[in-house]
């Protein structure tokens, strides 16, 4: 076995941090994702407008800026509006965003563009026909979405999904750099203090592939129930 | 009004994490870790140094409570502003710029910076001429890479790293031809090495006092006065009870020169 | 509009962030930024074109080396290549006695290797699929026209593939833009390095950020549009008239 | 007669897909000016059939003769693959094959297609290559849409092109795999035009194809497949006009 110089237990707690960080932000992305499709396929222009901003900007500066601006940023933006409370109302309240939960709202915001996105391009590839049929036997609009709709958009999305999925479990090691102790930032650290960079990255490598591959299995399946009764859809 | 406002905050404040009130019964410190001996961390993860031993004392001393929070150097400022932290405790030193923006308490400890660089390195002192076309080490927003920039950024490459031991790491790998830093650090990381492959390049620098201020100091936002207040008083009792002669000789090895 | 430039010229008037100083670093992040973007893609292309097509190949000595190689890049972070390479590499005993030290003393190359690496991987992953999706009519008309393997991948298979994997490499090409902020962890001092620097300076998060922020914005918009002309260009074949 | 050899000659081809054997010992000449049309019901291998005189599909056993010339081939691992790769590529240059769904290289315009294999595999100068290329072109009626891409042309002048594509290499025999199949009926009508005036040429071709009229009219010989093996085969008027065997007067019969 590779020596860890003691560093193992915490190895580990970073990749767990690694995983939560992940899914957390993974659900909040899904979520924003959501949003952002049904605004910009919205009819209201203001809407249309929101989203349109929204995934434009973010698509289009780098994931640590924006991580930088938010979180360095995104403190003082909320600490104004308190300061002010406490000089005019003397109300001293603080919010206190700690890194953790600022690399998930980082995260999942960046990747509630691209998920909306997807999911966009999902609804629209739903087959029109199929939305007909179930208005014709009298659904509403609700029923539609939750029994027609989406579990037909669910098969187009999948696979947007799951490739959003690995280009964000690989952005997550950026939360690193602001300071939240993932296991790349671990890493670094035992390798700053023992020389050796390789003993630390190469573990941490290998779990990053691990979890990529067990997430790549899992989408299979997935991507295989949605698929039931499209036979074998590429 | 004041109660609908407080009302969304409330609510906002529960979406976003932790609602703190100030409560003055605990406090939280920041602090870049590592920067050997001042502060830095165990294999285990636990913090330790000087600066975290003597904030554990001063702490004790007027029996609050204290909470380290690990905060990169080139944001420590910007999270006392936003109160991610109520002092900041990390080898900082006062200097006027940043005396525009943070309130100091009494100074705590004056190192002087020093250029340091390989034993077999021909750079004898720090000037322009020795220095051009040179690699220079700085950390990031530190007042020796101010110091640095200013003087010599025009003739010299300088590299900034986000902590000392990146720099320190650099070092060894053989990227820089020398690095700026505060003395103790350096002293503790390069020249106590077991390879003793580094020395001290010129005399230890103080002046100007622009740049190098007056030693290191605890930094507090400006409102919190009564604070900074008991932070002195504590300080000023560790050094006539001995306590703080006791921490200086356990990581710089001899007493205080002058108190 | 006047009132926006009154605005404007109030906001700078007692802007103490942006003076010729700090622009400097940004212009010389700019500068960095494109170099070491641009270099890495055009070496990243060139390579990624023989490995794209070997990566086909019936032997599996040929083939598996390079699935493993395309795999382990796209399914690590770019973060950690890059600590591999900086860091690691130079602790190589004997390393910085050969050659290779004059390219990975600067912080430069090792960056650039770093970055070729992995836009290679994800290149060679891009025209693969598009080379797999080459109609199979064409490959046989090309082999009933008596064209050997090798005239058939240089003027039918690459040509056409390659075409198809435009807008693909288009956003290729805008991820590794984004990707290469991390550049400023290994101190060069790119877009995002001199946001860091300016930011730690002035304290001012808002400022330097949303400045380097609308830079990026409109290196992608250019990219983009770019990428908008050549598919406009090359893939005319593939729209019908109307 | 003996000093000219065949253009094409095949001699007790097989060919099977694992366990299923579709062609069951086929042999086939094709003299100077042939037109052999062959039909079958699908599943018959008339098209198998054609691919292997090509080596689009490799044959298991059997023998092929290209303008006298023996295809030499090898057992390896894999099967029976040709020796000579070399003798292929040559081999391949004089028998153009025209596809149902006609295969023009998509990111060609119309007349690069044409010119690319000249070019490439007969290396013939450039100029002279447009030069044929055009006048091609012009025959199938297509000239004017030299520079048009595949994808902005409809499926006859698609195979129209295609067969001036074929005819670009001068080839000694060509192969039509079911060329109209693919197409509209109203488009038909100008592909099976085109084909008819190369036959009147004196062309060599062979010809998989469901048109029963064109058999009858245009070709020298017609082949009637079943399941792998010949089951008729001779002039059309014989053939097709007076049918021996019961399963191809059902196969002529009209449809209802």
């Amino acid at each position: 076995m590779i020596d860890l110089h003691g560093y193992g237990p915490r190895l580990l707690e970073g990749a767990l941090v690694t995983i939560e960080l992940g899914v957390l932000s993974l659900i909040l992305a899904i979520i924003l994702g959501l949003l952002t499709a049904s605004a910009k396929m919205s009819r209201n222009r203001l809407l249309h407008g929101i989203g349109t901003l929204y995934t434009t900007i973010i698509r289009g500066v780098p994931d640590l800026v924006l991580m930088l601006l938010l979180f360095y940023g995104g403190q003082i933006g909320i600490n104004q509006v308190t300061d002010l409370l406490y000089y005019q109302f003397d109300i001293d309240i603080f919010i206190n965003i700690n890194a953790f939960v600022a690399g998930v709202v980082t995260i999942g915001l960046i990747f509630g563009a691209y998920m909306g996105e997807t999911f966009r391009g999902a609804f629209l590839a739903v087959d029109n026909g199929q939305i007909e049929a179930a208005r014709a036997y009298g659904m509403t609009e609700r029923l539609m979405l939750r029994r027609i709709r989406f579990p037909l958009m669910m098969r187009h999305a999948l696979p947007g999904l799951s490739n959003n999925w690995m280009v964000m479990l690989k952005t997550t090691a950026l939360v690193s750099i602001i300071g939240l102790v993932d296991m790349v930032r671990v890493a670094e650290e035992a390798a700053k203090a023992t020389h050796e960079p390789f003993t630390f990255m190469v573990p941490v490598a290998i779990i990053y592939l691990l979890i990529a591959s067990v997430s790549e299995w899992f989408f299979s399946r997935l991507q295989k129930r949605y698929n039931v009764g499209f036979g074998e859809a590429e | 009004m004041k109660k609908l406002l407080s009302v969304t905050l409330l609510g906002a404040a529960l979406i976003a994490g932790t609602v703190q009130a100030s409560d003055k019964e605990s406090i939280r410190i920041g602090v870049d870790v590592p920067y050997e001996p001042m502060e830095y961390r165990l294999p285990s993860g636990e913090l330790t140094g000087f600066d975290i031993e003597l904030g554990n004392a001063l702490c004790a001393e007027i029996g609050i409570e204290c909470e380290w929070v690990v905060q990169g150097w080139d944001g420590i400022i910007p999270g006392l502003m936003a109160r991610k932290y109520d002092a900041i405790m990390s080898s900082m030193t006062i200097n006027p710029d940043r005396r525009e923006v943070v309130l100091f308490s009494d100074p705590y400890f004056t190192p002087p910076s020093a250029w340091f660089a390989p034993a077999d390195s021909e750079i004898e002192a720090a000037f322009k001429e020795t220095l051009e076309g040179k690699n220079i080490g700085v950390q990031r927003g530190t007042l020796q890479d101010n110091y640095a920039t200013d003087r010599f950024g025009d003739v010299a490459n300088i590299s900034r790293y986000a902590t000392a031991d990146d720099m320190v790491l650099d070092m060894e790998a053989g990227r820089l031809d020398i690095v700026f830093l505060d003395f103790p650090v350096g002293k503790s990381t390069l020249l106590d090495s077991e390879a003793n492959e580094y020395k001290v390049v010129g005399d230890m620098i103080t002046e100007p006092k622009k740049y190098f201020g007056d030693g290191f100091g605890i930094a507090f936002r400006k409102r919190d006065e009564e604070l900074a207040k008991k932070f002195n008083e504590a300080l000023a009792t560790l050094k006539e009870n001995g306590t703080y002669d006791k921490l200086f000789e356990k990581y710089f090895g001899q007493a205080p020169k002058s108190k | 509009m006047e009132q926006l430039f009154a605005w404007l010229s109030d906001a700078l008037a007692d802007n103490t962030v942006f003076n010729f100083n700090t622009l400097t670093f940004y212009g010389r992040g700019l500068v960095n930024t494109v170099q070491l973007v641009f270099l890495s893609l055009v070496i990243g292309l060139v390579l990624a074109v023989p490995l794209s097509i070997a990566r086909g190949s019936k032997h599996k000595w040929i083939k598996l080396p390079i699935f493993f190689y395309t795999y382990v890049f796209r399914g690590t972070p770019l973060l950690v290549q890059l600590y591999m390479i900086y860091y690691g590499v130079v602790f190589i005993d004997g390393i910085q006695d050969t050659w290779l030290w004059y390219f990975l003393k600067e912080p430069f190359y090792p960056a650039l290797a770093a970055f070729t690496l992995n836009t290679a991987a994800y290149t060679t992953e891009i025209f693969h699929g598009a080379i797999k999706a080459t109609a199979k009519g064409e490959i046989e008309a090309a082999r009933a026209y008596g064209m050997s393997h090798r005239l058939m991948m240089r003027r039918i298979i690459i040509p056409s593939a390659f075409r198809r994997a435009l807008p693909a490499y288009g956003n290729e090409v805008i991820f590794m833009l984004h990707a290469s902020a991390i550049a400023s962890v290994v101190t060069i001092m790119d877009l995002t390095g001199a946001a860091r620097f300016v930011y730690a300076r002035y304290y001012a998060p808002f400022d330097a950020f949303l400045f380097v922020a609308a830079i990026y914005l409109c290196l992608t918009f250019a990219i983009l549009y770019l990428f908008r002309y050549l598919e406009k260009r090359l893939l005319a074949h593939l729209r019908p008239v109307s | 007669m003996a000093d000219t050899p065949l253009p094409l000659e095949v001699r007790n081809l097989t060919k099977r897909f694992g366990d299923n054997e579709v062609l069951k010992g086929l042999s086939l000449q094709a003299h100077q000016g042939d037109v052999i049309s062959m039909i079958g019901a699908s599943g018959s291998g008339k098209s198998t059939f054609l691919r292997c005189m090509n080596l689009l599909e490799q044959p298991n056993e059997g023998e092929l003769i290209v303008h006298g010339e023996s295809v030499r081939f090898k057992e390896t691992r894999h099967g029976r693959e040709p020796a000579d790769w070399q003798q292929v590529v040559r081999m391949r240059a004089k028998l153009s094959m025209v596809f149902q769904s006609f295969n023009l290289w998509a990111h060609m315009t119309l007349l690069e297609n044409v010119i690319e294999a000249p070019i490439h595999v007969l290396k013939q100068p450039r100029k002279e290559a447009i030069e044929q290329g055009r006048a091609l072109l012009d025959r199938v009626g297509l000239l004017e849409r030299a520079d048009y891409y595949p994808a902005q042309m409809s499926g006859g002048q698609q195979q129209r092109g295609a067969i001036a594509r074929a005819l670009a290499m001068d080839p000694e025999v060509m192969l039509f795999d079911e060329p109209t199949s693919a197409l509209d009926p109203e488009l038909v009508g100008d592909v099976l035009k085109v084909m008819r005036d190369l036959a009147k040429e004196g062309r060599t071709m062979i010809v998989v194809t469901h048109e029963m009229a064109f058999a009858k009219d245009v070709s020298s010989q017609v082949i009637y497949l079943h399941q792998g093996l010949v089951e008729e085969a001779g002039p059309p008027a014989e053939v097709l006009g007076n049918p021996s065997s019961e399963r191809l007067k059902q196969f002529l019969a009209p449809k209802h």
